[in-house]
């Protein structure tokens, strides 16, 4: 009953934080584990989703895994996860998870472990209701990703949206956009911009001298960056199904562990990551991969010690899950998020009833 | 008279293919040589060994007591080599004030000079060198040379395209410079008027110094042996 | 008539891109005959970039717009076909389809009319401004191609079943990579036809000197265009094999890290050499392959590699191992 | 009097301030030399650059063969049967000195965009473009790179170029130039059979080959025709001493 | 609107001159060496992370500007002895090939020293805050400053280039090496002090700019291109035309970026208007090159090739 995984995920150039952080967090788990017949190969994707089928191509020709792991972008899971998991390989998702995989185009053999896509996006849009915003600023970059959160936002928004805004995919500078911000009459503002173009915004939009409050997604306040953003980060509230703060023993352990083992705080790819192994790892211990049915059948019951707390999937095996508001706070030194409420309960996602499984 | 330049035996190459075959050639101190041969038979490349554009392989040029061999050629040009090159190369986008003073080093020629000696150069001194006439880019090659107040001026084919009075006047003025004490090392078409200029003749022949000898010895039968007139 | 040692070079890379599948395929290592394929993919939009950049001196940092084209010719073509939506109905109707032949003549048409259009209003410039200008125009597609929702955008477009080629079973790797090799042969066999042309002679000449070209009544910007478009519809055609080997197309073939790595296989191969791209191409990726796995700072010896070819390889590989190359 | 092939009238062109040339009027009759001479920066390239169409004129015509060639490009000019060599070369310089002229005798047969028959083996572009080059003495160098050769040999390469070209007129700016004592020469005896070919607009700056060669001799000074007329008119004319011969009358 | 309409057109302003700053190097070694440097983007970054991690480590921005200016300096020193100088006389493509590798050595080295998470780095205290301008928008002084930076850089190198004698020199090189070192000047040397010029530019951008921006292995590349870009308006080897072609941009992309889904609204229903805006606005950049290119083939101040 050896399982092999196969874990294609991006370790250079820009966006190399996250993968190193998905990575490393599967691997804690893998380590904790010590499961001799677990077998993990990594490879780096360079971020580019032709490179990433390829290497897909390769773990499922040459390496022969069972599992397939680690893919950080919606874009290259686009180009890997489809004709991976028709080739009836297990796909578990560590972080990006598109409408299209969750809906119409969902699959027996995939999983996410993370969330569905909008589903941070969905949160932040909740929170912003019940915290009483009526004029919300939007901002995304002009890319599917980016419609799909303000879609996502808009969902759960109850409120005006008073401008809407696609910024280039790569933007690095938002004067213009500020500039729009502050005209616009707004009384809070919700961006998803991931990685160094939220960076860019936020160090930005605190020069700027705005103070018409952030709400974003995770991602662009997460463990990874805060630092370099700095104390312009602090107060930002921002959505996450997982913190370092949600109080069960697992996640304490997992805190303390990783940063005993990496030198550093985890993020929340970290987690997904961690939390990916462990699923994996308590299917392990139930059936044998090469039982396709009874291994689904043990990772659908995902009977595992999450680091959020409960863990169970819906209908179209996406979690179904509490989604927290988090505020950036300074502890000592250190930025990091602190959960200041609970945006959704028990949230699933919207495209759930399109599967057909 | 000492040799301020001394050339000996030099081979040298394009690639694999061999363009000397063991080039002798001295000027002294004071003294104009004129280095001559038809086309494609190693005067140009000759020169480039001496400016150091290129290297030779066997052989020496010694200048001023120095040994070329190692020096690169921003270092023999500080020596005192001031190169007119074929087909003047003039700096196309810097002005013709820009050219001159590109190189200039300190010494008796600076621009009030060159410009005395070429009026025209003046009247252009802010025009870019590509829109200048073929002559007047000459003048310009020419002057850029003097500016950098060499020992020894080494003109290749600075003669090419002037005007007839502009080439009396060129010729008129390279005398000048010989009579001024420079030492000149000249490659021209031209017999008639290398006679009236240099001390002696210097004729390479497919890469080999065939004859040496001064003005008066070139018979017309050795003209016509090695130059074809 | 004696071979030279590029000749005999050029003979010894085709039957090693050859052999190595073939092994691959004896030993049960299929992915090596997939990259072999990409090598033979890549290798064949090098080899009509290499007509544009080493034939006819236009560095063009586009490419990858073609090479992408060629590409979502075929992501269209089979996405309709697979989920039976016509591509357009009125004034009549136009079906998607799966025959590689088809999407092939396709990527070549729409390649060819926008390197006319892209050519015609590149080719006045030269230089480095050619050089940005084209990669101006592939950007205008990329940004496109990113925000247009109809095709995916940024996410791509997946074609789930790669298309098929009559007689073939195009699934089976070493298939596969049997037609893509006979497509690079053919591609290699046309430009090595090409720069012997007379066509190729006025290219070289456009290269080396225009004013001298116009003196003697041959209009440089003809001829310039005319292989531009030729170049373009070789990427292209690579292109729509490469969105069937990854079954799948993105915007990221039409970016210019892509344009950039076409180069780059040109320039590592050797410039205006018959093998180059093809060389080039085999080298990066083999290198990308081991390396990528070993190391978690992988590029930095790529980079350090790469650098010491450019530095010692005049001429790249081809000019290493065969020699500077002989004026024809 | 015969109809000339070329003919000039009025032409002017002006850079910023300077007057290029100022409403040159001349003409190229059927087998004659006609020498253009003037200081330098008179306007002579400028004016051959006018003829050969790289540069448009600011007013005046320009007739060729029986035709206004105002409007045509430069490279319409060439295949109308204008041949031109440049003051300072201008060739293919990875070329060999062979491909050079192969090129221009491709040119010449007006067959370009022919994508598949092997140019270099092509007997009917070689014989020819060899037979050129041993018209100009360079046949012992037709395969070196054009780059490689002297730059003589450049020259006579410019020459051997424009002879592949059939023209129906020459026109040569400095084909002397860069010749030795001995390329002068020859030249000079090549070029007077050359004008039974077709005539030749030639300008030069070496006198000998001028005084030897020309049927009629047009100065051009600050860009005007200051003076045409035969070999001994403009030996005899002050203004022309003074102007651009000096002792050389 | 009056006022964000004034506010946007500082901006463009203010993006032009960020521009020129990140372009001012690569005008130099580019156009004024004609030598293709696709790695001034990765002295850029050298710039910003250095600047970071002395800032850091000192507590002072102005000693981490220094570290920048030195780093880049540095490095750009090395690179010319060690890479460019062999390539001077080889096809431009070499050129590329060889900076190209240096991009990934870059990028790479500086992520094994640093990591691969974005730096901290942050406005000095005494440029942060902001100021009013006309029309009652508040601005912030950096990017005033930022302004003025690129002002003086801009001042600075014309009058290095177009009046000095080392400026004559270095075109006369571009023009012809071999004959300038013919009439004794040392190329060689002379060449290794422009390109740490030109990376020292780079750096004192990427010191700059990054903080405002992420900074991050990376970081360099869109910057290259922005750059290129600027320069190949301008005109190659012109500073007044990357100057012009700075602002041109800066002003093109921020109020296209501004207008454009305001101008659609006319057309469409506001969803689509933004979307399509936007869409044009990011290939606006472009549209304006191929445009300035097509009439005049070589940039608005440059001269023929
Ligand atoms: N770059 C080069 N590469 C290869 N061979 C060359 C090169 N330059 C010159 N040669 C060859 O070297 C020989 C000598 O050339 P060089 O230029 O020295 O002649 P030259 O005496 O100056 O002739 P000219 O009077 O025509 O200028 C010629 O045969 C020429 O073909
Ligand atoms: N593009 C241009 N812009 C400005 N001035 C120019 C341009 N081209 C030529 N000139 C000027 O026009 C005048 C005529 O130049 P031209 O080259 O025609 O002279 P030329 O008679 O051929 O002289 P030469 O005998 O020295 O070759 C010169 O003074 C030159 O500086
Ligand atoms: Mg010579
Ligand atoms: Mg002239």
């Amino acid at each position: 009953e050896p399982v092999k995984v196969g874990m294609i995920t991006t370790l250079s150039g820009g966006g190399a934080g996250l993968g190193i952080d998905a990575r490393d967090g599967f691997m804690l788990a893998v380590k904790q584990a010590n499961n001799p017949d677990l077998t993990v190969v990594i490879e780096d994707d360079q971020q580019k989703p032709d490179i990433a089928v390829q290497l897909a191509d390769k773990m499922i020709q040459s390496e022969k895994v069972d599992v397939l792991t680690g893919i950080i972008w919606s874009n290259l899971a686009m180009a890997v996860v489809p004709s991976a998991v028709a080739q009836d390989k297990f796909y578990l998702s560590v972080n990006a998870a598109p409408s299209q995989l969750a809906g119409k185009g969902c699959n027996k053999n995939y999983f996410s472990v993370s969330y569905q896509n909008d589903n941070l996006h969905e949160a932040a849009g909740g929170y912003a209701t019940s915290a009483g915003y009526e004029k919300t600023f939007v901002m995304a970059p002009n890319y599917p990703a980016g419609k799909d959160s303000i879609n996502g936002f808009k969902r759960f928004y109850l409120g005006d949206v008073s401008g809407e805004v696609y910024t280039k995919l790569g933007q690095t500078d938002y004067a213009a956009e500020i500039a729009q911000i502050r005209a616009s009459g707004a009384d809070s503002v919700f961006f998803f911009l991931p990685g160094g173009m939220g960076i860019a915004f936020m160090k930005q939009y605190a020069q700027s001298g705005v103070d018409i409050p952030l709400i974003g997604p995770a991602f662009s306040l997460d463990q990874g960056i805060l630092g370099a953003i700095g104390d312009a980060a602090i107060g930002i509230k921002n959505t996450a199904n997982w913190s370092k703060d949600i109080d069960n023993d697992t996640n304490k352990a997992f805190v303390e562990t990783f940063q005993a083992e990496y030198g550093r705080l985890p993020s929340i790819y970290a987690s997904y990551g961690f939390d990916t192994a462990n699923l994996l790892l308590s299917a392990m211990g139930k059936a044998d991969v090469k039982d396709a049915d009874a291994f689904r059948d043990a990772l659908r019951a995902a009977d595992f010690n999450s680091v959020r707390g409960k863990f169970i999937f819906g209908p179209n095996q996406h979690p179904i899950q509490d989604i927290y508001v988090r505020e950036v706070v300074k502890e000592g030194d250190v930025l990091t998020n602190k959960i200041i409420g609970t945006a959704l309960i028990d949230h699933a996602d919207a495209y759930a009833s399109e599967c057909a499984m | 008279m000492s040799a301020l330049l001394e050339v000996s035996g030099i081979t040298a190459f394009y690639g694999a293919s061999q363009a000397l075959f063991g080039v002798d050639l001295i000027v002294n101190e004071g003294e104009a040589v004129a280095l001559m041969g038809r086309n494609g038979m190693g005067k140009t490349t000759t020169i480039k060994t001496i400016c150091r554009m290129m290297s030779h392989r066997d052989g020496e040029v010694r200048f001023a007591d120095t040994d070329l061999a190692k020096l690169p050629s921003h270092k023999a040009a500080r020596l005192g080599i001031g190169l007119v090159p074929e087909g003047r190369r003039c700096f196309a986008r810097l002005s013709v004030m820009e050219n001159l003073m590109a190189a200039a080093r300190a010494g008796e020629w600076d621009f009030d000079r060159v410009a005395d000696l070429f009026p025209r150069l003046a009247e252009r001194r802010d025009q870019k060198a590509m829109t200048l006439s073929g002559g007047e880019q000459q003048m310009l090659a020419i002057g850029r040379a003097l500016m950098t107040n060499p020992r020894l001026l080494i003109l290749d084919e600075a003669t090419e395209g002037l005007a007839p009075v502009v080439r009396q006047e060129i010729w008129a003025a390279i005398n000048r410079l010989k009579q001024s004490g420079l030492s000149i090392l000249v490659v021209d078409k031209s017999l008639k008027e290398l006679s009236g200029v240099a001390d002696r003749y210097v004729v390479v022949e497919k890469g080999v110094t065939a004859w040496t000898g001064a003005v008066g010895d070139l018979s017309d039968e050795l003209a016509d042996r090695y130059l074809g007139v | 008539m004696s071979m030279n040692r590029e000749t005999i070079l050029n003979i010894v890379l085709a039957a090693l891109l050859i052999a190595v599948p073939v092994i691959a395929q004896i030993m049960g290592e299929p992915f090596i005959i997939t990259l072999a394929t990409k090598v033979a993919i890549l290798g064949m939009a090098g080899v009509g970039l290499n007509i544009a950049l080493g034939y006819g001196g236009l560095v063009s940092f586009g490419h990858a717009a073609f090479f992408g084209i060629g590409g979502y010719a075929a992501g269209i073509l089979a996405s309709h076909a697979l989920n039976y939506e016509p591509i357009m109905e009125a004034p009549f109707e136009i079906n998607g389809t799966t025959q590689m032949i088809v999407i092939w003549i396709v990527a070549l048409i729409a390649s060819a009319l926008v390197a006319l259009l892209i050519g015609a209003i590149t080719l006045r410039t030269s230089g480095v401004y050619f050089i940005m200008i084209t990669l101006a125009f592939a950007q205008m597609i990329y940004y496109f191609a990113i925000s247009w929702p109809a095709y995916g955008g940024e996410d791509g477009l997946s074609i789930y079943v790669r298309n098929s080629f009559p007689g073939l079973n195009t699934l089976d790797p070493i298939s596969f990579f049997a037609l893509c090799a006979a497509m690079l042969g053919i591609a290699i066999a046309f430009s090595a036809v090409l720069i012997r042309s007379r066509f190729g002679l006025a290219l070289h000449g456009a290269r080396q000197n225009s004013q001298r070209m116009m003196a003697i009544g041959i209009a440089p910007f003809r001829v310039r265009l005319v292989a531009f478009v030729i170049s373009a519809m070789i990427t292209a055609w690579a292109g729509a094999l490469y969105a069937d080997l990854n079954r799948f197309v993105s915007p990221s073939m039409l970016s210019w890290h892509m344009s950039g790595e076409i180069m780059v296989f040109v320039i590592l191969g050797g410039v205006g050499r018959l093998f180059g791209p093809v060389a080039g191409a085999a080298l990066y990726i083999l290198l990308e392959h081991l390396l990528g796995g070993m190391f978690e700072y992988w590029q930095l010896p790529l980079g350090i590699l790469l650098l010491v070819v450019v530095l010692f390889a005049r001429g790249g590989l081809i000019g290493l191992l065969a020699g500077e190359r002989k004026h024809a | 009097m015969p109809e000339a092939i070329l003919s000039l009238s009025n032409v002017t062109k002006q850079f910023g301030a300077l007057l290029a040339s100022d409403n040159v009027s001349l003409d190229l009759l059927p087998g004659e030399i006609h020498a253009l001479i003037g200081p330098n920066g008179a306007g002579k390239s400028t004016l051959i650059k006018q003829i050969a169409g790289e540069i448009k004129p600011d007013s005046g015509d320009i007739r060729f063969a029986g035709r206004d060639i105002n409007d045509l490009s430069a490279v319409e000019r060439s295949r109308m049967g204008l041949a031109r060599t440049f003051q300072v070369s201008s060739l293919m310089p990875e070329f060999s000195v062979l491909q050079n002229v192969v090129l221009a005798q491709q040119s010449v047969s007006g067959k370009i965009f022919r994508f598949f028959k092997p140019v270099l083996s092509d007997a009917s572009l070689l014989e020819p473009a060899m037979a050129q080059l041993e018209r100009v003495g360079l046949a012992d160098r037709a395969h070196m790179r054009a780059a490689d050769i002297s730059h003589g040999e450049r020259r006579q390469l410019e020459m051997a170029v424009a002879l592949a070209l059939k023209p129906r007129a020459f026109l040569l700016d400095e084909p002397m130039a860069g010749m030795g004592p001995e390329g002068s020469k020859r030249l000079t005896g090549f070029l007077d059979g050359l004008r039974a070919e077709a005539p030749i607009l030639l300008v030069e700056h070496d006198m000998d080959a001028v005084f030897a060669l020309a049927d009629r001799i047009s100065v051009l000074v600050y860009g005007r025709v200051i003076a045409t007329g035969t070999v001994d008119d403009i030996r005899g004319n002050e203004d022309v001493k003074r102007a651009y011969l000096g002792e050389e009358a | 609107m009056f006022s964000l309409f004034l506010e946007q057109l500082l901006n463009g302003l203010q993006s032009g001159v960020m521009l020129f700053l990140m372009a001012s190097g690569l005008t130099l070694v580019f156009g004024v060496m004609g030598l293709i440097n696709l790695a001034h983007g990765s002295l850029y970054m050298v710039g910003a992370f250095a600047c970071a991690a002395v800032a850091a480590w000192t507590g002072s921005f102005w000693l981490g500007l220094v570290a920048s200016l030195m780093a880049a300096a540095l490095a750009g020193a090395l690179v010319e002895m060690l890479v460019i100088r062999r390539l001077y006389k080889r096809d431009h493509l070499d050129q590329v090939l060889a900076t190209f590798a240096l991009i990934l050595i870059f990028s790479e080295g500086t992520r094994w020293i640093f990591g691969s998470f974005p730096l901290f780095l942050n406005v000095p205290e005494a440029l942060s805050g902001t100021v009013t301008i006309p029309g009652g928008s508040q601005y912030p002084i950096f990017r005033l400053a930022i302004i003025v930076a690129g002002l003086i850089v801009a001042a600075g190198l014309f009058a290095l280039i177009g009046k000095t004698r080392l400026g004559t020199r270095i075109r006369a090189g571009e023009a012809d090496r071999e004959m300038i070192a013919a009439l004794g000047i040392n190329i060689d040397r002379l060449y290794t002090v422009v390109f740490a010029l030109g990376a020292a530019l780079a750096g004192l951008a990427g010191a700059f700019v990054g903080t405002t921006q992420s900074v991050q292995v990376g970081m360099g590349e869109p910057v290259l291109i922005l750059a290129f870009v600027v320069i190949v308006i301008g005109g190659i080897g012109s500073i007044k035309g990357a100057l012009i072609g700075s602002l041109l941009v800066g002003f093109t992309d921020t109020m296209g970026r501004f207008l454009l889904p305001i101008g659609f609204e006319a057309f469409f229903d506001p969803a689509s208007a933004t979307a399509i805006g936007s869409a044009l606005a990011s290939m606006l950049i472009y549209i304006v090159m191929a445009l300035v290119l097509f009439l005049r083939p070589s940039g608005l101040f440059g001269t023929e090739a």
